[in-house]
């Protein structure tokens, strides 16, 4: 559908002009493999949200525990997921002890996936170093819930093991021994109603991740209602880069901006090719 | 009688729910529940008229053995396959027939449709980001600089300009003023054409969905 | 290799083939591609017919219904004649619950849409002008959006002509509009290419162990 | 606190250490004299109120209190309040709830009340160690159900402008006033589109979107899918409807069927034209893909609500050298139909489509009286901005809808 004419013999800017789309395609998954295998390791600048949540839990003491909320499910996985494996062995090297949770149905398993794959390398044990509750449908109800007793919303962990055989769980009542809320979000219900309950309304200090998408929209609570934020997979690398764990977000971000990169320059030429065939096409115009 | 009972359905049901909205007393305060759950009901069985819909359409294709006819056999047992499962043997929990089929063949398939559209983004701002006319200059302005603003290259290539100025703060400025403002613009007068189709459905004066203007 | 880990490997390749099938579709129709399709919309279409039946049928309707509640039978009754399709003489019936479904969803929609689309848009156009305490560039923006608003707004009259003075201002709304358009696409953009990278990090390191 | 760290950060020298000292000091009065013994009586609730919850279907009764002196920042030695209630002022208390403490005011609602009782309640603010405070009788009180809910009324009288002036455009457009409505190009272009297929010998593809018969853009594309009918019925050119939901599909088909009989083009009528494929997203997209491919429409519409297969659908359609054109409410989903569409209807434009497409001077006027009400909404938005800027609050805390 272009404007120009077809002429029987069609010139090289003409063409290129209205390329194969085939060709785009060629590119951008070039551009999105290449660097997915290996890693360019592009030049990247940790944000302040990201720097702040990180240099939080840095100074958070031995021993203390950290909630982690795992709101979202395998389709936002590929953005949320480095950020919750750095943020993990971030608090299994300085030997926190982390409370996992979710509040959308799948983010239970992912959590057992998380947890495994962090645990790898660190000397930690499940229900001594690191609890994994389940899922509990409910949302905001069952944030504010913890603020009286961890044990109205979750009596069982994922496995149906009683809270009471856990170790960890032993000295965690509700948000009162709880030092740090981690929310990793991917939409509704998510970090706005952690950081209403936990923040709002028990003073807990709340940090988060969350999609590229919804970034904009989190970043106003910074600094005053959450700690730090880490939006997208930018920011999954960039926690990476602070943890010093080169992972999946790292080799992300790099397709990712390549990616973009090729994009721009395909809009660049489209523009460039499509201005020297209207001024050729003026030139015949003239002589004409 | 067979065009005005549904209009008088239509009237008492849309005049229901708009006036449920002001009213808190009993039992008004449990209607628009009610009917919700009553149409997700109705909706649950009408889905047997598409399936049925769906394999008539390829049944027949088979027994005429029309080109591709293998393709319909291919559908039907996708649609046998999970659907004899789900219902008989152990229904949707997880670690079923059902949910391996789910987690394993349409999960993939729905990411890899969903992912395609990297592909299309692309192809579709090669060809309209163009500036054919002011409207298309315009379009592919903003698309350029929120593009350049969302990756660390846009900042790199401002970086002579004092912080607050650089490329991701023009972009954030883009999609804060006047994208909300084109989005809220449109925003509102789409609601004005939903209040006012919604009202002519009510009274009747739209009832083309029961066949004729 | 025990069941599990048989039933893990088995799925991924099922997983991975069915990828690649669906990817085949870039370079154009071919047996692979409508393999893909046939099978993903049989077993789409089975899958939401399951779903419907344990999540909405059973415990919206069956469920109630056993239990003896019996403002439940309308629902049934409204159901069972959405069925009548399948006989022609008395498939007239069916537009009852069509007439029903079409009247609810537009008197919900008249009381959401004018609250939440309508009067809180003119809201939240407002409240940000209060100039008490806000820096003088947070009002500029504020005024900014609201003459988008406003010259938005005009680009939807029907019954003026673009001309003169409405011309004028409907103009800046369509400014506005296609400015709007321009950055929500390359907002998305990023994310479209997060979804590409998540399917091939799916292939590469899940399937493949590539990476 | 942080006002004063804030200066001893910006000085330095000797008037720092100085200032160090003072803060120091006004710590340790914070922590260790001015904090009173756990073990004393904690202050009572601060101007406790009961009272029948307002804008309900009755059986609840609402209990608001302010802060307990004791329960402020470095006194905040009140732990939690607990709520007691009895049907007679002087006995048979029963706890019926409890609320952690940390905020300024504080709300509980009793929804174990029958309506037209009497009821009395008690308030007590409560330490660690476990030490009460005082409290009074709170009441008599008694809940009720309400017939109207009085912080709607904004909404009832937008929707009475809004009706009336819809309704009284329908009403003289009828009695035979002529309506100007201005030229759009999208729906200029629906009878050249449907006469370019015929010219080729395709068919028109027509897809309505993907939810269900209760959205209002699904009614809007099947109204104008009516009107598409009747002129492939007229040119008798192939007409291809492709669904997502099944009532839909049963909604189309009477259109369909009934737009042919009009034309008295039954014959050329078959039930198939509109087909179902799946209710699935994703699953839809492939389907429709995949006809797309090979059936090659000459046109395609895309009426109705789209979500993220939007860019799928008309990527393909672009592909295969289709005319097409679009037209949402959904926001989202504009920015790609306008780049990849021949022509797009912007949100309220597919509302007026019907309009356009069946002359109809009652939908005509209705058009008229919506634009009335965006005059309205100009009016109001460029008055209540003057307002705001002077500082003038009222108009806009009217628009407060909950």
């Amino acid at each position: 559908m272009d404007s120009v004419p077809t002429k029987p013999r069609r010139s090289l800017v003409d063409r290129l002009k209205d390329i194969d789309r085939r060709v785009i395609f060629v590119f951008i998954a070039v551009a999105v493999i290449i660097p997915m295998v290996w890693p360019i390791g592009l030049s990247l600048k940790a944000s302040p949200p990201s720097r702040a949540l990180f240099r939080e839990v840095e100074s958070l003491p031995r021993g203390s525990v950290v909630l982690m909320a795992f709101d979202y499910d395998p389709a936002t996985e590929i953005e949320l997921g480095p950020m919750c494996l750095a943020f993990l062995k971030q608090c299994f090297r300085k030997g926190l002890k982390v409370v996992g949770l979710a509040l959308w149905p799948q983010g239970a398993q992912l959590a057992r996936a998380s947890f495994s794959e962090a645990a790898k390398g660190y000397n930690v044990r499940y229900g001594v170093d690191y609890v994994n509750l389940g899922f509990k449908a409910g949302g905001i109800v069952v944030i504010d819930s913890l603020g009286k007793d961890f044990r109205e919303s979750f009596p069982v962990d994922v496995d149906g093991r009683p809270l009471s055989d856990l170790p960890l769980m032993k000295k965690v009542k509700n948000f009162a021994d709880i030092d740090f809320v981690m929310a990793l979000s991917a939409g509704d219900p998510g970090l706005p109603f952690w950081i209403m309950i936990a923040q709002g309304r028990f003073g807990r200090k709340v940090g988060g991740g969350c999609t590229a998408v919804s970034a904009p929209m989190l970043y106003p609570y910074f600094p005053n209602q959450l700690v730090g934020l880490l939006g997208g997979m930018k920011g999954a690398a960039e926690y990476e880069l602070l943890v010093g764990e080169k992972g999946p977000a790292t080799r992300g971000m790099d397709a990712q901006s390549i990616a973009h990169a090729a994009i721009v320059f395909f809009i660049i030429i489209g523009n460039v090719f499509f201005f020297i065939s209207k001024r050729k096409q003026k030139l015949m115009g003239a002589r004409a | 009688m067979r065009r005005e009972i549904p209009l008088i359905i239509t009237f008492i049901c849309g005049a229901t729910m708009v006036v449920q909205f002001f009213i808190p007393h009993d039992p008004f305060d449990g209607m628009k529940a009610y009917f919700q759950n009553s149409y997700m009901v109705i909706a649950g069985f009408a889905m047997i008229l598409g399936i049925c819909n769906l394999t008539m359409l390829h049944l027949k294709k088979v027994r005429d053995k029309r080109p591709k006819w293998g393709y319909s056999i291919v559908l039907m047992a996708g649609l046998v396959g999970i659907a004899v499962p789900g219902f008989f043997f152990g229904g949707i929990e997880e670690k079923t027939l059902f949910d391996f089929i789910f987690q394993n063949a349409l999960v993939p398939m729905q990411s890899t449709m969903f992912a395609l559209l990297a592909f299309f983004v692309a192809s579709a701002s090669y060809r309209a980001f163009r500036a054919r006319t002011v409207d298309a200059a315009l379009l592919l302005v903003a698309g350029f600089l929120v593009m350049l603003g969302r990756v660390p290259l846009g900042d790199s290539l401002t970086w002579f300009m004092p912080e607050g100025f650089r490329m991701s703060d023009l972009a954030n400025w883009i999609m804060a003023v006047p994208n909300t403002a084109g989005q809220r613009a449109i925003m509102m007068g789409a609601a004005l054409g939903i209040v006012a189709t919604s009202l002519r459905v009510i009274l009747g004066i739209e009832r083309s969905y029961l066949g004729g203007g | 290799m025990t069941l599990e880990t048989f039933d893990t490997t088995f799925g991924l390749w099922i997983g991975a083939l069915l990828t690649l099938c669906i990817f085949s579709f870039l370079y154009k129709d071919n047996p692979f591609y409508r393999f893909a399709e046939h099978l993903f919309v049989g077993v789409s279409a089975g899958y939401w017919l399951v779903y419907n039946y344990w999540n909405i049928v059973k415990p919206n309707l069956i469920d109630p219904l056993a239990a003896r509640r019996w403002q439940y039978l309308l629902p049934l009754a409204l159901g069972i004649f959405m069925l009548t399709r399948l006989c022609p003489k008395i498939g007239w019936l069916s537009r009852w619950p069509i007439a029903f479904m079409i009247g609810s969803g537009s008197g919900l929609m008249v009381i959401t849409y004018l609250q939440s689309n309508f009067l809180e848009q003119i809201k939240s156009t407002l409240v940000p002008l209060d100039p008490s305490g806000q820096p003088w560039y947070v009002l500029a923006n504020n005024l900014i959006l609201l003459v988008g608003v406003v010259s938005g707004l005009v680009y939807f009259f029907f019954s003026k002509a673009h001309t003169g003075v409405t011309g004028g201002v409907a103009r800046i709304g369509i400014v506005f509009l296609m400015v709007s358009f321009g950055a929500s696409f390359g907002y998305t953009v990023m994310a479209r290419i997060s979804l590409l990278i998540g399917r091939l990090y799916f292939l590469l390191h899940k399937c493949a162990g590539f990476i | 606190m942080n006002f004063l760290l804030g200066i001893v950060g910006t000085c330095r020298g000797p008037v720092r250490t100085f200032l160090l000292a003072l803060v120091l000091a006004s710590m340790a009065g914070g922590l260790g004299f001015a904090t009173p013994s756990s073990d004393l009586a904690p202050g009572p609730p601060v101007n406790p109120q009961v009272r029948d919850r307002p804008n309900d279907a009755g059986s609840a009764i609402e209990i608001t209190w302010d802060a307990s002196f004791d329960d402020t920042d470095g006194r905040g030695i009140v732990s939690s309040y607990s709520i007691f209630c009895s049907t007679e002022a002087m006995s048979g208390f029963v706890c019926i709830g409890t609320v952690g403490s940390g905020r300024k005011s504080y709300k509980y609602v009793d929804y174990k009340v029958e309506d037209g009782r009497r009821y009395f309640y008690k308030l007590v603010a409560q330490t660690g160690n476990g030490a009460f405070s005082g409290a009074d009788v709170l009441g008599p009180v008694m809940s009720s159900a309400q017939w109207f809910y009085s912080n709607r009324l904004t909404m009832l009288v937008a929707l009475i402008i809004v009706s009336a002036s819809v309704l009284v455009f329908i009403s003289r457009a009828r009695s035979g006033k002529e309506l100007y409505i201005r030229p759009i190009a999208g729906l200029q272009a629906v009878d050249e589109a449907v006469g370019r297929a015929t010219e080729m010998g395709r068919p028109v593809l027509y897809i309505p979107g993907i939810m269900d018969m209760d959205d209002v853009q699904t009614i809007a594309g099947v109204a104008i899918l009516g009107r598409v009918a009747r002129k492939t019925a007229e040119y008798e050119t192939p007409l291809s409807v492709p669904v997502s939901r099944s009532v839909v599909m049963s909604a189309a088909q009477e259109t369909v069927k009934e737009a042919y009989w009009d034309m008295g083009k039954l014959e050329a009528y078959h039930p198939d034209m509109v087909r179902y494929i799946t209710d699935d997203q994703f699953g839809f997209a492939a389907g429709v893909d995949g006809i797309m491919l090979r059936e090659k429409p000459a046109t395609i519409f895309f009426l109705g609500a789209f979500y993220a297969e939007s860019l799928i659908l008309a990527e393909t359609g672009h592909s295969i050298g289709a005319i097409q054109i679009a037209g949402t409410a959904m926001t989202s989903q504009l920015p790609f139909f306008v780049t990849a569409c021949d022509y797009t209807l912007i949100g309220e434009e597919l509302f007026a489509a019907g309009a356009y497409l069946t002359e109809d001077p009652r939908l005509m006027g209705s058009l008229k009286g919506q634009d009335v009400v965006k005059g309205l909404a100009i009016a109001f938005i460029i008055v209540g901005s003057i307002l705001e800027l002077s500082g003038i609050h009222w108009l806009t805390k009217l628009l407060v809808v909950n």
